[in-house]
């Protein structure tokens, strides 16, 4: 039967607990900080004037869509320094319906070889 | 050694339907050798169903009544695999019309270049 | 026997045969009017819903198993020779059956819900819900079973349907390529799988799960052949790497409410080896007994689990990181989600493939009789309840993320995220649950996926820390993945060709809403979840004989 | 697609009632000899896959509606299921063989090691033959007429 014990109780993981009921206080005060401090900010601000454009040290402002990043350019760094990974990946994704059986062969064979022979 | 015949063509359908669906680049041909491996586990079904010097499981008129006869379940079973088998050919023949309508051609590899270079 | 009493006897055939009617119902409806048709499909999956939840509630709170039979009362028949075979049908439904089947009642509803608008320009429909409803049917038939060829039957009647309709845009050609692969590839599985079927029939003349279990010998070298054709062709439906490729075409072509349920049937594939492992096997694999007679040492069953262990934690890691890494690269929204998909799915195999390692015998003398025992140590068992904590999870999260998918493509038309931008001005409510998503799959708190999250992190670092760190990190890459999704769609500066772009309609919002409910749900009171339904699932799929017991009497 | 010479017409007609008949036989007779309905539906698709492939796509797709088919087919479904149901009804039992052991129907209880075929036995057996056979008859003509028609079509014809 449910109880009001197995509702807000916390659970064992093995080498810890976890009770979500102090994550949620924590945040709340978290929350209380984050809005004491915001209530120091100055109000009000003058629209159509330069405040509210954005400042690129000067230059012209670029169209929107050219302003947004695209999301192949993101984490350009990750990608380019693991290429030699990904090279290999892009040779397994092949789109090609016979590959995607063959890897299904070789996994058969390999777990055969495991399972099977040893 | 006349008792593994079906079993050694059972074994060489599904290998020669895998050898189908791996190398050949038709998709036409890759439908043929799926088909080859559905008869070769049918064939296997239908062959387990067997046993030596029983009766085959149908009320007629033969006075060998008394003999025992061979559960039916692997004909079962073999007979809802070929009506699954007809609804998979009919729906994977009609995606290669519409395939064939769309990229003009069934080779695996061009279709996966065309796929690839599609927006 | 009251009305409610033989409704809930009834109620394992009913949850397969609702569905099964209301799709073939559903085209002779569909002539009056259209309203009609979509109120109706909802109806029968509501109503597929209640009884799920009244036989999940049963077995799941009173620990019982409900044994359900076809065409007779017993599954042995006894012809007048006296021995008895299993020929007849049964639906054998255990706790992690009934955990399995809130899975699909939650999916099937919601993505039923969600298709009324999402759906609504297409033509077609009448075929689109009846290829819905008999994909709900053949998903939860899936979940049931307790026959191997029954399994067979249904998991065909799942990818037929489920082919046709990733199928479904046919004007499109990647979506008819997605579902001709998707066709092959699930095809050849299921053959593989249907021949381990039938090598274990002319072993043992039986089909029932339970007579399989309780019989087989694992002497022969056709019974590790069967075993290896259900691992893999299992596996190729679960969707683990090296054969994962057909996921991501099939999650990424098919219309988004189609992908929530192609979600449960990937579920029901995951679930279907985790049960040939524990329990048709289960007496070789997860519980072997030695017996020690005299000095004589009798091993009453093989000793596999490491061999078994080893090969579902490799897949698992290779599941992970392949999936994560191609996650990150990927450009295509959906894809992506696939992609991430498949990373998720490796943390369930990674959590119970490692509790195989846990595995230590225990001694008890009975009688002179020397008995040893394999059981799963304390982190072994939190781990599979990790593990399954995670399915339900996951399914909730990834579902989430494929719904606002569909969102955006239902408002823009366009997946690419190279396209998008700045869409989180016009949708507010779409941007909250995609944020909700995101936490959600990555492991945040308070989401339900921190807490199966931790649970697998914490249990497997006691097994081996450092499989809990590549799952640690291949987590954080998950985070990676889904704020650069946030970055390209929803913020940045407006772009004047989405100016114009509109909240989606409301039944769209409701299932989103419904799953993000569940989803902090889950994450609040995630002790509920584990004490109640997630306990039970782990009992039964650690305990094999209490499945022949139960299913047999 | 279209017709065939006047030869290949002819003679399908005067084979078509041979087939159908034939293909009704084994669906009838389901119960008692191997086959039933998707043996027999078979045939008789077959036999109107022969009138399909003689007389041209575009002429039968006028003659035969594919809505008509697909309001027979899930006619043919629906009265499988609902056989289930009256099982449950009835018996108690999904699936339960209800009928057998009454007085008009399909009831009587063949005597053990009897080798007669009698017709009247097997309960709800014949009628899901009868249910399966509609439904076959309806879905395979339908994909053949459907699949013959799309490829008689060029390319951008239809959509």
């Amino acid at each position: 039967m449910i109880t009001w014990e197995s509702f807000l109780g916390s659970f064992d993981t093995g080498s810890g607990i976890w009770n979500p009921l102090v994550w949620v206080l924590s945040i709340i005060f978290i929350l209380l900080i984050v809005y004491s401090i915001r209530r120091y900010g100055k109000t009000g601000y003058k629209e159509k004037t330069d405040q509210t454009q954005s400042f690129l040290s000067g230059n012209p402002e670029y169209e929107k869509e050219q302003m947004h990043i695209k999301a192949s350019n993101m984490y350009w760094g990750f990608t380019e320094s693991l290429k030699f990974v990904y090279k290999i990946l892009d040779r397994m994704h092949t789109g090609n319906v016979s590959d995607y059986v063959l890897w299904f062969v070789i996994v058969l064979g390999c777990i055969f070889v495991l399972i099977g022979v040893i | 050694m006349i008792y593994q015949i079906p079993f050694i063509a059972v074994a060489g359908l599904i290998l020669i339907g895998l050898y189908a669906v791996i190398f050949k680049r038709n998709l036409i041909k890759i439908v043929i050798g799926i088909t080859l491996i559905e008869s070769g586990v049918n064939l296997f079904l239908i062959t387990l169903g067997y046993r030596q010097g029983s009766l085959a499981p149908i009320f007629t008129g033969n006075p060998n009544v008394d003999k025992a006869m061979s559960l039916p379940v692997p004909q079962a079973l073999t007979l809802t695999s070929i009506v699954i088998g007809v609804a998979v050919l009919a729906l994977m023949l009609s995606l290669i019309i519409h395939i064939y309508r769309h990229y003009g051609t069934l080779d695996v590899k061009k279709l996966a270049k065309k796929e690839a270079d599609e927006e | 026997m009251n009305f409610f009493e033989s409704l809930l006897t009834h109620s394992p055939a009913l949850i397969v045969a609702v569905p099964l009617l209301g799709a073939f119902l559903t085209p002779l409806i569909s002539k009056i009017n259209d309203k009609i048709r979509n109120a109706f499909v909802v109806f029968i999956v509501g109503l597929t819903g209640v009884l799920i939840s009244m036989l999940s509630y049963d077995v799941l709170m009173n620990n019982k198993m409900h044994n359900y039979v076809f065409g007779g009362d017993s599954a042995l028949i006894m012809p007048a020779s006296g021995e008895s075979f299993a020929v007849r049908i049964i639906f054998a439904v255990d706790g992690l059956n009934a955990f399995m089947i809130i899975i699909g009642a939650i999916l099937a509803f919601v993505g039923v819900i969600y298709s009324w608008h999402f759906m609504k320009e297409h033509t077609g429909l009448d075929k689109y819900y009846t290829l819905v409803l008999l994909m709900i049917a053949g998903m939860l038939g899936m979940m049931l079973t307790g026959d191997m060829f029954n399994f067979f039957v249904f998991l065909e009647i799942t990818s037929i349907s489920s082919c046709a309709l990733i199928a479904f845009y046919t004007n499109k050609g990647k979506s008819v390529l997605a579902g001709f692969k998707y066709i092959v590839i699930s095809t050849i599985g299921a053959l593989f799988i249907l021949f381990a079927i039938a090598l274990l029939y002319g072993q043992y003349n039986a089909l029932n799960m339970a007579v399989l279990a309780n019989s087989i010998q694992f002497n022969t070298f056709t019974d590790k052949i069967a075993l290896v054709l259900l691992i893999s062709g299992l596996g190729m439906k679960a969707g683990i790497v090296p054969m994962h490729m057909w996921l991501p075409d099939s999650y990424g072509q098919a219309p988004s409410s189609v992908t929530l349920i192609l979600i449960g049937t990937t579920q029901a594939g995951l679930y279907a080896l985790f049960r040939m492992v524990f329990t048709v096997f289960g007496r070789h694999i997860t519980s072997p007994i030695e017996l020690t007679i005299a000095g004589n040492n009798i091993l009453a069953g093989t000793n596999l689990n490491s061999i078994v262990g080893i090969i579902l934690v490799v897949l698992a890691i290779l599941t992970m990181i392949i999936g994560v890494m191609m996650a990150l690269k990927e450009s295509d929204f959906k894809r992506m989600i696939a992609f991430a998909a498949v990373a998720e799915i490796g943390y369930m195999v990674l959590a119970i493939g490692a509790a195989f390692f846990t595995l230590s015998p225990s001694e008890i003398t009975i009688e002179g009789v020397q008995v040893t025992f394999y059981s799963f140590s304390q982190a072994g068992q939190m781990a599979i309840k990790g593990g399954l904590f995670h399915i339900i999870n996951d399914a909730l999260d990834i579902g989430l993320l494929f719904l606002v998918a569909g969102a955006i493509y239902y408002v823009t038309k366009e997946t690419s995220l190279n396209k998008l931008g700045g869409l989180a001005r016009n949708m507010k409510f779409t941007t909250i649950f995609f944020i909700i998503g995101l936490l959600a799959v990555s492991g945040m708190p308070p989401m339900n996926g921190f807490a199966s999250k931790l649970l697998i992190y914490e249990s497997i670092y006691l097994i081996n820390p450092i499989l809990a760190i590549v799952a640690i990190l291949c987590s954080i890459l998950l985070l990676a993945t889904f704020v650069k999704v946030l970055h390209s769609v929803f913020l940045g500066p407006k772009i004047p060709k989405f100016d114009e772009v509109k909240e989606v309609p409301a039944s769209m919002l409701i299932g989103m809403g419904l799953i993000a409910i569940v989803i902090i749900f889950f994450g609040l009171f995630p002790n509920l979840i584990l004490e109640n339904i997630v306990q039970p699932a782990a009992d039964a799929l650690m305990n094999y004989s209490a499945y022949i017991g139960g299913s047999l009497l | 697609m279209s017709g065939m010479s006047k030869i290949v017409k002819t003679i399908s007609n005067i084979a078509f009632p041979f087939v159908l008949i034939y293909g009704l036989y084994i669906i009838a007779h389901g119960h008692l000899t191997p086959g039933g309905g998707f043996q027999g539906g078979a045939v008789v698709a077959s036999g109107c896959a022969m009138i399909l492939v003689s007389y041209g796509s575009i002429w039968t797709m006028k003659k035969v509606k594919e809505k008509q088919l697909s309001i027979l087919e899930s006619a043919g479904a629906v009265s499988f299921i609902v056989l289930g149901f009256l099982g449950l009804v009835y018996g108690s039992i999904f699936f339960n063989n209800y009928l057998v052991g009454n007085d008009y129907l399909f009831g009587e209880v063949p005597a053990i090691k009897s080798t007669l075929a009698n017709f009247n036995t097997a309960g709800i057996l014949p009628l899901m033959n009868f249910a399966v056979g509609l439904k076959v008859i309806a879905g395979l003509f339908a994909i053949v007429l459907v699949m013959a028609y799309a490829t008689s079509k060029k390319k951008g014809e239809i959509e």
